[in-house]
Parts: C-alpha cells; structure tokens; sequence
C-alpha cells in the first residue's frame, strides 16, 4: 500500500481500503487516529435493503469534502484528514464512506470525525438510492440552506 | 448558453444528466423557474442551486457559460 | 486476513493491524463502524520521546478488556467490539490500541468507541513508560480506587 | 503461601516480576503493609490490589493460593 498516491479527498468507484487513509494520516505528532466507515446496513425501520446505489456531482462533492478538511485542519490544530466516499453500486456490509482522522490528542480526533460525517450529510452533493426487495427511492436526509442555519 | 446538471431524482424525471440551454440573461431563480416549467412532475421545493460547483442564493445572477446544478437534498455517507 | 481466527480482546507484544478489527466487528447489522488508534506521539509537552515500552498483567488486562466489550454490548445494543492492545518497546507512529465497535447507527458507534477509550485508561492494568533522550519514567495516568467515584 | 505479582516502577524496585511468600491469614491491606515494609523505596500510595485478577477493596481476605497483584496507576491506551 503506497500511502503516497493517495487522494485524501477522494469520490471513486472502487471499494474503499480504510487502512490505507489512517496511514495517511498519521505522522509523528499525532497520538490518536480515529477512522469512521459507513456500512450499507441490510435492515431498515423493518426495511430490508438489497443494495445501495450512490450517485455524485463528482467535482463539487470532492471540493467540498476538501473544504470540511481545511476547516477541520483549522479548527482542530495539528490535525490530518481524508475523506473518501465512495459511488456506484453498493452491497450489503459495503463500506460508503471512510473519514480518517489523526489528532495530538484522542478528544480532537473523535469530535473533527464526527464533525466530518456531520459535515458530509449536510453539504456534499451525494446521493443514495435505496433498494429493497419491492421498490425503490432516492432518499433525502436533509436539505442545504445556504444562508440558513443549518451551516 | 448555460449547462444545467440534474441529479438522482430529478435525473430521472428529466431523462437525462446534463443539457444546455439558451441563455441571456437572469437569477438563480430564473433557471429554478425553467426547471419546473419543464419538468412539471419533479417536486423542485427543496432543491437547492449550485452555480459553478458552489452553492448560491436564488437572488444570484447566472451569466451565460456558467454550470448550473439542481442539488435535491443530499444523503451521503 | 482470516478475520474468523481474531481473538476480539488481546493483549500482544505483535504490531497491531486495524483492518483485521474493523472486518471483524463488521456485519449485516451495522451502518457504521468506528476505529480508535492509539499511536505513539513524538513530542509530549516540549519533551521528545524516543520509544515506549508498554507492559501488562496479561490475563488481567484481557479479561478487563473483555469486560468493556461486554459492558458496551450491553449498553449499545446490536454493536460489536474487538480491542486489542499492544506491549513491548514501541516506535514513534506504531499503534499502541486499537478499538474497533460497529453500531446501527452512527452515533452509538463514536460514543461506544470513546467509552472504551476511557475505560481502558482507568481500569486496565496496562503501564507505559516513556524513554527520552535524557531519561525514562512510568508514567500513571490515573489511580483506580475501587469502590470510588471513577468506576 | 500465596503469589505476588509486581509491575512497572513496583517490579523495578522488587527487581522481580514475581515472588511467593508465606499466608497464613490476613487481608489485602495486610499484604500491602508486608510490601511496603520489604520495598520500603517504593511509594504505595496509590497502587492498588488486585486478587487473583480483580480489583479488590483493602478489606478483602486474602487465603493460601491466591494471587495477589500490586497495580500501580494504569497508563494503557
């Protein structure tokens, strides 16, 4: 694994190698490192999901993964980040998104991770399709104000 | 000419992920406007407009040449 | 990587590799999995350490780590743990812990997560010193008191 | 007879890991005075007992055969 060709901030068709990005970011001066992957999950409010397919803008969606980076790297000093969300087809237990975080101390590193996946379900332009066994939909967890207070 | 993006359900209802329409002059609103005259069957209420990658306000002003996408509520990661 | 031959609470004077854990605790069940590593920090208030060396009271310590699983299991209902902590001499960058916890739902899977974290700096018996440059000191994080307000 | 098990600064002092002694009768604080007397550059204050691989209160009674750990404050992690 060559930590070195990597896109920290990265939509992309291929299964996601989570190790590959808490390589990335850790470094000397970091004591805590702290990965998040969302899985497709088979059951839904009594739901049964047969796949996932995700759907990007794919220029604005990288750029504005790159932009929850620099605000974390700012407001978590001394922090590293990558952002990684995978599109296309998706099976059950496949990873859609990994934040990959490393931080001097453990507190920083756990909140500039959630801020990210936060971060992610409120501004990046991804979508995810659900579908089960007897239908299908485009689901929307939340709308975008810009202006609103959402941001 | 301004290039229009559509995404997930709003590409499905128009058919298509992307077209060019003619273009002079106007606001962000204008080109929601368009949209939900042509693609009567799409609810467009909680679509938000990105206008060269970057969202904006409806009062924004589109100027010929410049990509304007329809966002419908995000649901990533 | 056979994640079926994992031992979920371990102690190991092996170098630890994240992955393993994140597969493990991965099922049909979980939307999100979060992973903890603990690395060594190069520079601890202006002092420069060299290496570390972690030592255990082995069968303690993984049966207290077993305990954390259990108790997080039950406070978190459908998540899954492994943790497994390294001991011996460590190099700048070498990861000390692992914690890895699937969840349904994401925010269970950073609080679990966290939890661990705490527990283990509190409860297992597991002490690291520190060598710098110009001397060495086994460092106490915090005393556990039985029957005391920490536990 | 019963087992101690020394670690950190605690097993550096003793120069052992380990070590069996005498029991007859007695609780943890009992074991606690015989290795502040034996290790007397040791400071206990705040080292904790554990037996047979459990925290224990001083007020535990420690029998023939049992384990008995001095646990120095933890800094796993």
């Amino acid at each position: 694994m060559d930590a070195g060709l990597i896109k920290p901030f990265e939509v992309t068709k291929k299964p996601l190698e989570p190790a590959r990005y808490m390589e990335y970011v850790t470094h000397p001066g970091a004591g805590a490192v702290t990965l998040f992957a969302g899985t497709v999950r088979e059951w839904t409010n009594g739901k049964r999901t047969m796949h996932l397919e995700y759907e990007a803008y794919e220029p604005m969606a990288e750029k504005k993964l790159a932009e929850i980076g620099s605000e974390i790297e700012e407001k978590w000093p001394n922090s590293r980040v990558a952002i990684v969300h995978r599109i296309g087809a998706l099976a059950i237990s496949d990873i859609a998104v990994v934040i990959a975080v490393s931080s001097p101390h453990r507190k920083a590193a756990y909140e500039a991770n959630e801020y990210a996946i936060e971060q992610i379900k409120r501004v990046v332009p991804i979508w995810k399709k659900e579908i089960w066994e007897d239908g299908e939909e485009w689901i929307g967890d939340q709308a975008y104000k810009p202006g609103g207070e959402q941001y | 000419m301004i290039h229009l993006h559509y995404f997930a359900g709003i590409k499905e209802v128009a058919g298509k992920a992307e077209e060019d329409i003619d273009w002079v002059d106007g606001t962000a609103a204008d080109v929601l406007k368009w949209a939900k005259k042509s693609y009567p069957s799409f609810d467009f209420s909680s679509v938000q407009i990105a206008i060269n990658e970057e969202y904006v306000l409806e009062t924004e002003p589109v100027k010929p040449g410049d990509h304007v996408a329809f966002i419908p509520p995000v649901s990533g990661g």
